[in-house]
């Protein structure tokens, strides 16, 4: 029992963190400082990112007791998401430590908010039952919802929490009438249990059931759609992002979006990852390809004639969301015995990791720039950023840089890595895809370049005051270092990454099972190699017994 | 045939007043939309008994149609808003696609969820059913398969209880 | 044997001084006084000029025992690349020779000439930088043992004229003269250019004279007659604008804008004959090519005529002198194109004394007369520069062909081969003879008629100037040796039949060796009987042109001859028959059009504006019509969302 | 990853010269930024002095360069990202070698004549112009493609913020359309780059050397390089950027732009285009052909219609490496040596142009050719020196301008003229002598649109008041030009010394290349004869492997 | 053996569902649109015990019983952001929030 607990210390650290910080903000005298608070919540999401540390040589964590080795699984992949998650929280509640009290909107429950939705994001990417993954979603999700709406004298901030809730709800509706459908054919609810059902024909074949099976999928690529803001499920993202606090917009840009993107990719490689399942209709990844290309060119299209710095960047956003779910199509070859099975790349995490910097630290200047109650983040108000505040506007640049994906970023090594993992994706061949993101770049160099020439460039419109601030400072200044970091020397980080896609193992081989532990003594030796045919009766005699019990 | 007039009697009745909640004029004003919306409950919770979903019936009686409308009147009180100030309903180009759209997405859905007659019906009859349902039935699965979403909810409400305070309260 | 040595490396010094002097007096000559800049600037082609004597007197010991001898000096590798090689190599040999003896020679007059001439200029200094630097860039075209050498220095005499043509550069019609002049040599050396790069491809990267020769020697590459004759018409379209031929003779008269020993020095005697030079150099290449051949005699004698008509209507000084110049470098491409390249040598030489002289002297004037170069404003002028009236007036004599004068030799020698000089297997073009005749009628009479009206008669200016007129004794001692030269100088080239073995014909002898091949392809007359016929009808039309013009303008003031002014052919002459004006409409009109609506439309409107900017606006403007999507609405937001999953499940 | 061991063996006694050659502009920039901001003089000092160091860091590669050798010198090979299979490998040839001491020579040059111009945000100016040396010396350097590519697009940031933050009235739209231009050029190559290292295993250039690529394949790759090195050089008709680049600059980026940064067009086609892809070579021969020498030609025309002095000059810079893309096409010794040589030689003379454009400027304010006239009266260096660098570029022998030129055409001209002869009916050398010629027009349109520049702006009278004030060269401004001018007469006058140094490396790329450059082009005639395509030899894709030696050595 | 086939279960939540969605995206009164919400999360309760009761799988219960419990806290969060815009805009008519647009 201790030794669970211990196991799931990341999440128990954020819980009690928000607790506490709950706790002792109701005794805190009303007006007085809470920032003291957000140091707190920082030390919360630097001791779990130490806790993912200890774990991740652990993985995948053998949980013992069946409540939490069904509802949790704390594989490679959900560790790196929890690291990257933590560290877009970490960056974001350090720029509101004095953002909020120059927004007349600082509140204790500002922070505990910040750690229950994070510790919904960090369940949400090691979910490893629909239900969990459903709670968890909504646990993440109003808590930002609130968050949104969190300065709440501000009838913006409240107009964002009112448009994100109503879609939002109306997202996890579709979630779960998804859920529904995939739980009453397949009748299981975890994930790797889904997987098997697909991947040895317990749908029986003929009677229409994978049908059912596929609208589940859809719906659930649809409620997530929406959370990753892909196109044209993204149509809160710009009012949501702009009207929220810089830095909730900030956590909503990089965590959510990477918990998000953390659930999809567990759900659509382990559920729906295998060819069984894809037989008689389109494939997840060509809805993915789709929903990438529209979601690309629509924001990119759409930030170009953007004069808002927290709007562009929503807009890069939606964009953002078409590159990343091209990290979801990069699944190189893992060769294993004489079969082949597909791990998702390095692609997707290391994407996430830069983006979350990258956005972390620009709408960390967004944050800088909404002092005095500023909650404009147009182009006057940091016009000439760069004869003011000098390092504002580099890092600014920095920011700006690795979203646009120029070398000596982390965001080139991503695209870089998306790029050519999904060139060599055995599911298909992307060069089309991958040329029409690089066109996407090129549109979007247009708008990124506008907010260097703003900082830059055009002089002062207005004095540009800022919130200073050590821990913004501290914040900025380590998610721009990171960035440079990662673009000159990625290689440990991107081995980090190759090993948490590694871990969401799928097939492409039918009959092969997904999600689930490997079973090294299911799979045919390599020395006795069976023909195929029959290694894949042979397994899935294997697995039916696993699968009914 | 005794479940099948049930099925119609709670069904239709559940999706008359349903639409009474969206569709004018009692969908204007959301004082009746609300009592149609309690009915609608209660005629949910009837298909639930129909599906030998007996703890659900009841929580969705005490919890839906009390004490979440209860909230909900509460608001609509508070607010207290005149015939006057509601206006009227646009008619926008984008409300007539979604409808089209969201009709279409219900089609097809449907259509490709009737497959599910396919499945077998596991039979009430049998004694692993016996619990089927019933407060120890989901109750033991609850607390033993999934405690942990269980434990999370708890978290969930408290966000709730915080963010309605954030949100509604007049002073912090 | 040290003295050959010595003579050897005397070749790179010969060039180098003239060098040294622009460098030094560009450098530093605007601090330094006008005696320093002079004798730095005098000293450097004097020393020149005696190095050149020293090294040609070597040569002439070799000639004794050698028919074609040649001091050779190879300086360093310039450019090796692929098969490319090119040296920066020297080469004195009989033609060369001649040509440096004239360079030098002329040349040390004119800087000296100029000593008086330029002496009240603020930039005296950069007047003689710039002359030096024409004296090393002659050298070197001179010297240059390979074409690419020969090309540098044909190149640098170019920018060394446009520089002096536009001296006066704060008045603009100078200096626009002086860009014309660059740009017109540059469309001829875009043709030698072309004919370079054929040669380099057939010789196998190299350039050197000799080793072309054998390319186009009996065993070498380029065999096919078609190519050499492209080559040969290349290289003559070259000399058409170094020399001023026709089509591209049209700077000559404009450079006569810069100071007037400028143009004595380049537009008169050296620069301009460098295309004749040229041909003469490449002979071996020319007489394969009977058709080039032909092209070129017929420019020649057309150039010949043509501008000694403009010249008989002209009232500036310089511009009949430079009509002159054009007409009589056409007699000289005349001689080339009937293989007489001795002949085009000699007139080459000739003409160089005559017309230095002549330009010196019009100088002379204009220096007088306070740049005044109206000749209508003159007359009478004798009275006040004697010296400068006599010296005109002999090489007056020698360029009309008046016996025994230098001129009478070389054009006669012209005309006679014209006459009779036949390709191997052709007919001579003795059509041509009666052209030159012609030219050298309007010759006569349009020198004469310069000579009338500017020197005798009455005066026709004001008197204030007349009474400042002088002479300046640095300015004299050029124009006398010069006259002495021009009346002279023919005796080197007497030919056979009047030099009765009293008189060898020493420039025939000297450059035999050079033009060794041209004997294999053309049959030379030796009829000494046509030849007195030929001498006899020239000098005739030579004292006709003469006469007539005496008795037209020798006459005071009133009693001129009224230009017929409203007449046709006065029109079309005095107009220089429209060249330029029809220039201006086929070539510059339309270039700037070109190069106008090449900005203007194609650049700014269509690649720049429909391609790159419209696909930008493009882009723009779709992005702008999706973002009127994002209306705000929560409502269409959600329909987005519902019509978003409608569309997954339709891709289903 | 045996072949990674770090070796550092180089000619210079273990000395990793390419990697401090690289990183040391970027200490200097980082020194930079510890100095407080308003010590102007200072920042001035330390970045001439830093680049000036790297120009004396440089030379060794000069002095210790083994002219016999054709593959890579001084490499360095360093693990780097194994995860993307790159490395820091750095290697310089015959190729390479002078564009990277024109860069390290034009830096410390720029940082000087630029004292008086840049005289707002010092600082942010020196660091900028220091990160960018090291990424166009990092650019030269590099022989592992990620490597090169990071580099490249380093190039663009530091010059977009020249532009941008330096330049002149209309500076916005002309960096973000310099920007915008060059990226959508190098953002193709990269995709090019990926599937090169999906094909070789990594992205090291010898082992990209000695894969084999399909005919189809090397056709979309060298769309995908060609394109973004057309864009960088100019090639006609990709060229619209760079007018607007050129005239909004500050003279520095004009400058480091016309200096160094349009070479690397011409520099990724030696490196990259021909060698990786001989056969889409062949194909697209013609075509490149045509661009270069409608370029030529074009840039004299539109040069020739411009009212604005750096316009002029930037047209005439399109002009000009129209010829260095006409050279590389040629495959052809001389030719692709004077192409090497042309870009030296543009840098020098067209960096000289814009150094002395912008002394003009600081004095007057303005770039209108109209608004001068009559300077040569009134400044006499001023106008020897512009009258010299206008000679270098248009092409008078003695200087560089001419040697460039004249290897260039002749090289071509010798590759078209045999066959055109002997077969009769080759398209591609009809095409090629054609265009020499029309190429060689460019020799006489050159001299048209300069002269008639030089003459409006130092000829004629003095017609506006003002240039009576205008003071002529400081001793500054001459130290800055004057080891420009004397480099345009040593070129011109001893281009031996700079070519000894190419020709191991040159005649190894034509050795790889132009054999199947050749056959694609003989079964093109072939094919244009009647012949079967069937009939045609088939097309030998596989690189030489003993070059791919050398070049990995 | 039930008498009524799980389709036509189905098809009543789906129909719920459908009534549910317009409601969200026609009515412009914040507290209907919430209903609406209500009545689609209901729809698919519907779902889960209509698949309970024929797979015999109770898992279908709990996942209601938590349906139920985020209903809840959905329901108070959206009150809540309903009376905040009360606040601002005495109004709590969606179609009028576009401060925030393009």
């Amino acid at each position: 029992m201790l030794l669970e607990l211990l196991q799931i210390s990341p999440l128990l650290i954020v819980t009690f963190v928000g607790l506490l910080t709950m706790l002792v903000g109701a005794f805190a005298p009303a007006g007085s400082f809470k920032g003291w608070l957000g140091y707190l919540t920082g030390f919360g999401f630097l001791a779990a990112l130490v806790a993912i540390w200890w774990l991740w040589d652990r993985t995948p964590v053998a949980f013992e007791s069946p409540w939490l080795s069904n509802a949790l699984r704390f594989d490679a992949f959900g560790l790196a998401l929890m690291a990257v998650i933590a560290v877009g929280g970490l960056l974001t509640t350090l720029t509101a430590i004095h953002y909020l009290p120059a927004q007349r909107s600082d509140h204790a429950e500002y922070y505990s908010l910040v750690s229950f939705s994070v510790l919904g994001m960090m369940c949400l990417v090691t979910a490893n039952d629909l239900l969990t993954l459903f709670i968890a979603l909504e646990v993440m999700s109003i808590a930002v919802y609130i968050l949104a709406g969190f300065k709440r004298q501000s009838p913006y901030a409240i107009e964002a929490a009112m448009k994100y809730f109503i879609l939002g709800s109306f997202a996890s509706a579709l979630l779960l009438l998804g859920i529904a459908f995939v739980w009453g054919v397949t009748g299981a609810i975890t994930l790797p249990d889904i997987a098997r059902v697909f991947a040895f024909g317990n749908v029986e074949e003929g009677l229409g059931l994978e049908g059912v099976a596929h609208l589940g999928m859809v719906l659930i690529l649809g409620a997530f759609a929406f959370k990753i803001a892909a196109a044209p499920f993204h149509m809160w993202t710009p009012d949501v992002y702009e009207g929220a606090p810089a830095s909730v917009s900030g956590l909503m840009a990089v965590a959510v979006k990477t918990a998000a993107f953390g659930a999809l990719a567990r759900v659509l490689l382990t559920c729906f990852g295998d060819d069984q399942f894809r037989e008689g209709a389109a494939s997840w990844e060509t809805l993915v390809a789709i929903l990438a290309v529209v979601s690309m060119f629509g924001g990119n299209l759409m930030a170009l004639a953007q004069k808002n710095l927290k709007r562009v960047l929503a807009y890069s956003a939606i964009a953002h969301t078409g590159y990343i779910l091209i990290a979801l199509l990069a699944a190189p070859a893992v060769a294993d015995g004489t079969l082949t099975l597909n791990a998702l790349g390095a692609g997707l995490v290391f994407y996430l990791l830069a983006y979350t910097l990258a956005n972390a630290a620009a709408f960390g200047v967004a944050a800088a720039i909404g002092a005095n109650d500023n909650e404009d983040a147009s182009d006057p108000s940091y016009s000439g950023l760069a004869y003011r505040h000098p390092a504002l506007a580099v890092v600014l640049t920095i920011s700006v840089l690795s979203l646009l994906g120029i070398p000596v970023t982390a965001g080139f090594i991503g695209k870089l890595t998306i790029f050519s993992e999904v060139l060599q994706s055995p599911t298909g061949d992307y060069l089309w895809l991958v040329i029409l993101a690089v066109i996407n770049s090129i549109i979007s160099a247009y708008y990124y370049l506008r907010i260097i020439v703003v900082a830059f460039m055009k002089p002062e419109v207005q004095p540009v005051e800022t919130v200073t601030s050590r821990p913004l400072g501290w914040s900025l200044g380590l998610a721009a270092a990171l960035t440079v970091i990662l673009g000159l020397i990625p290689s440990s980080t991107l081995e980090v990454a190759h090993e948490a896609g590694r871990s969401l193992v799928h097939s492409t081989t039918p009959g092969l099972i997904g999600a689930a532990p490997v079973d090294k003594a299911a799979l045919p030796s390599s020395a006795a190699a069976p023909r195929p045919v029959e290694a894949e009766t042979a397994l899935k005699d294997a697995a039916q017994e696993v699968a009914r019990p | 045939m005794f479940e099948q007039i049930f099925f119609w009697l709670l069904s239709g009745g559940a999706i008359v007043t349903a639409a009474m909640v969206v569709l004018p004029p009692t969908g204007r004003n959301p004082l009746y939309a609300a009592l149609a919306l309690v009915v609608s409950f209660f005629f949910m919770a009837g298909i639930y008994a129909l599906l030998l979903a007996h703890l659900m019936a009841v929580l969705q009686v005490m919890v839906y149609a009390g004490a979440i409308m209860v909230l909900f009147m509460f608001v609509i009180m508070l607010l207290n808003l005149r015939e006057d100030e509601l206006g009227t309903e646009r008619r926008t180009f984008a409300k007539l696609l979604g409808g089209v759209a969201m009709v279409w997405v219900g089609l097809k859905v449907a259509l490709v969820a009737s497959a599910v007659d396919n499945l077998p019906a596991a039979d009430a009859t049998t004694p692993a059913m016996a619990s089927f349902g019933t407060v120890e039935g989901v109750g033991d699965m609850l607390f033993r398969q999934f405690l942990f979403p269980f434990e999370l909810t708890s978290i969930l409400l408290l966000i709730a209880v915080i963010g309605a305070v954030v949100l509604a309260k007049r002073t912090l | 044997m040290p003295r050959e040595l010595f003579a050897t490396d005397l070749l790179p010094w010969i060039i180098v001084l003239p060098l040294l002097g622009a460098v030094f007096n560009g450098l530093f000559g605007a601090r330094l006084s006008k005696r320093t800049v002079t004798a730095v600037a005098i000293g450097a082609v004097v020393g020149s000029f005696a190095l050149s004597v020293a090294a040609v007197w070597r040569l002439i010991e070799l000639h004794d025992t050698t028919p074609n001898p040649a001091l050779v000096s190879n300086v360093w590798n310039w450019l090796t690349s692929g098969v490319l090689t090119v040296d920066v190599s020297f080469l004195l040999d009989p033609l060369s020779a001649v040509m440096l003896l004239v360079v030098t020679g002329v040349g040390s007059l004119i800087h000296l000439f100029s000593v008086g001439y330029m002496h009240a200029d603020k930039a005296y200094w950069r007047y003689f930088c710039y002359l030096n630097l024409f004296m090393f860039s002659m050298l070197l075209l001179i010297l240059g043992k390979n074409l690419l050498v020969l090309f540098v220095g044909w190149e640098g005499v170019g920018v060394c004229s446009y520089l002096l043509i536009g001296f006066w550069y704060t008045d603009m019609d100078k200096a626009i003269a002086g860009k014309k002049a660059f740009i017109v040599n540059r469309i001829g050396d875009f043709a030698v250019l072309l004919a370079i790069f054929i040669l380099l491809f057939y010789s196998r990267g190299t350039l050197d004279f000799g080793q072309l020769a054998t390319t186009v020697g009996p065993n070498g590459a380029l065999q096919d007659t078609g190519t050499i004759t492209l080559v040969c018409l290349l290289l003559f379209a070259g000399a058409t604008g170094k020399s001023a031929q026709i089509p591209l003779y049209v700077w000559l008269p404009d450079a006569m804008a810069g100071p007037t020993p400028v143009s004595a020095l380049i537009h008169a005697a050296t620069m301009v004959t460098a295309g004749v030079y040229l041909m003469a150099r490449m002979n071996f290449m020319f007489v394969l090519a009977p058709d080039a051949m032909t092209v070129i005699a017929t420019v020649g004698a057309l150039t010949a005529l043509f501008a000694a008509t403009i010249a008989l209507v002209q009232n500036d000084i310089k511009k009949v002198l430079a009509y002159s110049t054009v007409s009589q470098i056409g007699f000289m491409v005349l001689a080339v194109g009937v293989g007489a390249f001795t002949a085009a040598i000699f007139h080459l030489m000739t003409h160089a004394f005559f017309k230095a002289c002549l330009f010196l002297g019009s100088g002379s004037v204009i220096h007088a007369m306070h740049h005044e170069q109206d000749i209508r404003h003159m007359g009478g002028l004798r009275k006040k520069l004697p010296v400068t009236a006599v010296t005109f007036f002999v090489s007056c004599l020698a360029i009309a062909g008046v016996p025994f004068l230098s001129g009478f030799f070389s054009k006669d020698e012209i005309l006679f081969r014209v006459f009779t000089n036949a390709y191997t297997d052709a007919a001579p073009l003795t059509v041509l003879f009666f052209i030159g005749l012609l030219a050298a009628l309007c010759t006569a009479f349009y020198m004469f008629r310069l000579y009338y009206l500017t020197f005798e008669g009455e005066y026709r200016g004001d008197h204030h100037t007349w009474d400042h007129a002088h002479e300046e004794r640095v300015m004299n001692i050029p124009l006398i040796v010069l006259a002495v030269l021009a009346a002279l100088g023919g005796l080197l080239g007497v030919p056979e039949g009047l030099g009765f073995g009293v008189f060898p014909n020493v420039l025939e002898e000297w450059l035999h060796g050079v033009f060794d091949t041209v004997g294999t392809r053309y049959t030379l007359s030796t009829d000494h009987a046509l030849e007195y016929t030929l001498m006899t009808i020239s000098v005739v039309v030579a004292l006709a042109g003469m006469f007539t013009a005496r008795h037209l303008y020798k006459r005071p003031a009133d009693r001129l001859p009224a230009a017929p002014t409203g007449a046709f052919w006065h029109r079309l002459l005095t107009n220089k028959w429209y060249v330029d004006e029809a220039y201006h409409f086929l070539f510059v009109r339309p270039f700037m059009a070109l190069a106008g609506f090449t900005h203007r439309v194609l650049d700014v409107k269509l690649i720049d504006g429909v391609f790159v900017r419209g696909s930008a606006k493009t882009v723009g403007f779709i992005g702008d019509a999706l973002r009127r999507v994002q209306n705000g609405d929560v409502q269409a937001y959600v329909t987005a969302l519902v019509v978003g999953v409608a569309l997954l499940l339709f891709m289903l | 990853m045996e072949a990674l061991a770090p070796t550092l063996a180089t000619p210079g006694g273990g000395i990793a010269l390419l990697t401090i050659l690289v990183v040391t502009p970027l200490l200097g920039a980082l020194l930079l930024a510890f100095i407080p901001g308003d010590q102007k003089t200072a920042h001035r000092g330390v970045s001439a002095a830093i680049s000036g160091l790297v120009f004396f860091l440089s030379l060794p590669l000069l002095t210790g360069f083994d002219a016999t050798e054709p593959g890579f010198q001084w490499v360095e090979a360093v693990p780097w990202i194994s995860a993307l299979g790159a490395d820091w490998r750095l290697g310089v040839d015959g190729i390479s070698l002078w564009i990277i001491l024109l860069t390290t020579f034009l830096t410390p040059l720029i940082l000087i004549g630029s004292t008086s111009a840049i005289t707002e945000r010092v600082r942010e100016f020196c660091i900028n112009m220091l990160i960018l040396e090291s990424a166009m010396i990092g650019t030269l350097v590099a022989t592992d493609l990620l490597l090169f590519y990071l580099f490249w697009e380093l190039m663009l940031i530091p010059m977009y913020l020249l532009i941008g933050i330096w330049g002149g009235k209309n500076r916005l739209y002309a960096t973000v359309k310099f920007f915008i231009y060059t990226v959508v050029g190098s953002l193709l190559m990269l995709v090019g780059v990926i599937y090169l290292r999906l094909q070789a295993g990594s992205f090291d250039y010898a082992d990209i050397l000695a894969i084999e690529l399909t005919a189809t394949e090397q056709m979309w790759l060298f769309g995908a390089f060609a394109l973004a090195f057309a864009i960088k050089v100019p090639l006609f008709p990709f060229h619209t950027w760079l007018p607007d680049a050129h005239t909004e600059a500050p003279t520095a980026g004009s400058v480091i732009l016309a200096g160094v940064l349009l070479k690397m067009g011409t520099y990724g086609f030696l490196r990259f285009a021909l060698p990786l892809f001989p056969v889409a070579m062949g194909e697209f021969s013609p075509l490149i052909l045509i661009l270069s020498v409608v370029g030529i030609v074009y840039g004299a025309l539109v040069a020739f219609a411009q009212q604005d002095i750096k316009k002029l000059v930037a047209y005439s810079s399109v002009s000009h490496l129209g010829f260095v893309m006409l050279g590389i096409v040629a495959l052809n010794q001389t030719a692709v040596e004077g192409a090497i040589l042309q870009m030296i030689n543009h840098g020098i003379s067209t960096g000289a142009l814009f150094l002395l454009v912008g002394i003009i400027y600081e004095r007057r304010h303005t770039r209108l050719i109209a608004h001068y006239g009559g300077l040569a009266a009134i400044t006499p260096v001023f106008t020897t020196l512009f009258l010299i660098v206008t000679l270098s570029s248009i092409g008078l022998p003695t200087t560089n301008g001419f040697i460039g030129e004249f290897m260039i055409l002749s090289g071509t001209f010798a590759e078209g003229l045999p066959v055109v002869r002997e077969l009769g009916l080759g398209s591609w050398p009809k095409l090629v002598v054609l265009m020499t010629v029309l190429a060689t027009t460019g020799v006489v349109l050159g001299a048209v649109y300069m002269l008639t520049m030089f003459r409006k702006v130092f000829f004629g009278p003095v017609t506006h008041e003002a240039n009576l004030e205008v003071k002529d060269m400081n001793g500054r401004e001459l130290l800055v030009l004057a080891p420009l001018i004397l480099l345009i007469f040593f070129i011109g006058l001893f281009p031996n010394f700079f070519l000894s140094k190419m020709h191991a490396s040159v005649a190894a790329l034509i050795d790889r290349t132009e054999p199947i450059v050749e056959q694609v082009r003989d079964r093109e005639r072939l094919e244009r004869r009647g012949m079967a395509a069937d009939a045609a030899p088939d097309i030998r894709v596989a690189p030489r492997r003993a070059v791919a030696d050398a070049q990995a050595r | 053996m039930p008498s009524v086939p799980l389709s036509w279960y189905l098809i009543v939540a789906l129909i719920l569902f459908v009534i549910g969605a317009i409601g969200v995206f026609t009515r412009r009164n914040a507290l209907v649109v919430l209903m609406s919400v209500e009545i689609m999360l209901n729809a698919v309760n519907l779902v889960f015990i209509a698949f309970a009761r024929y797979r015999g799988d109770m898992t279908g219960h709990v996942v209601t019983f938590f349906v139920i419990a985020v209903a809840a806290a959905e329901a108070a969060v959206g009150l809540a952001l309903v009376l905040g815009v009360f606040r601002h805009r005495k109004s709590v008519n969606v179609d009028e929030m576009n401060a925030m647009r393009y």
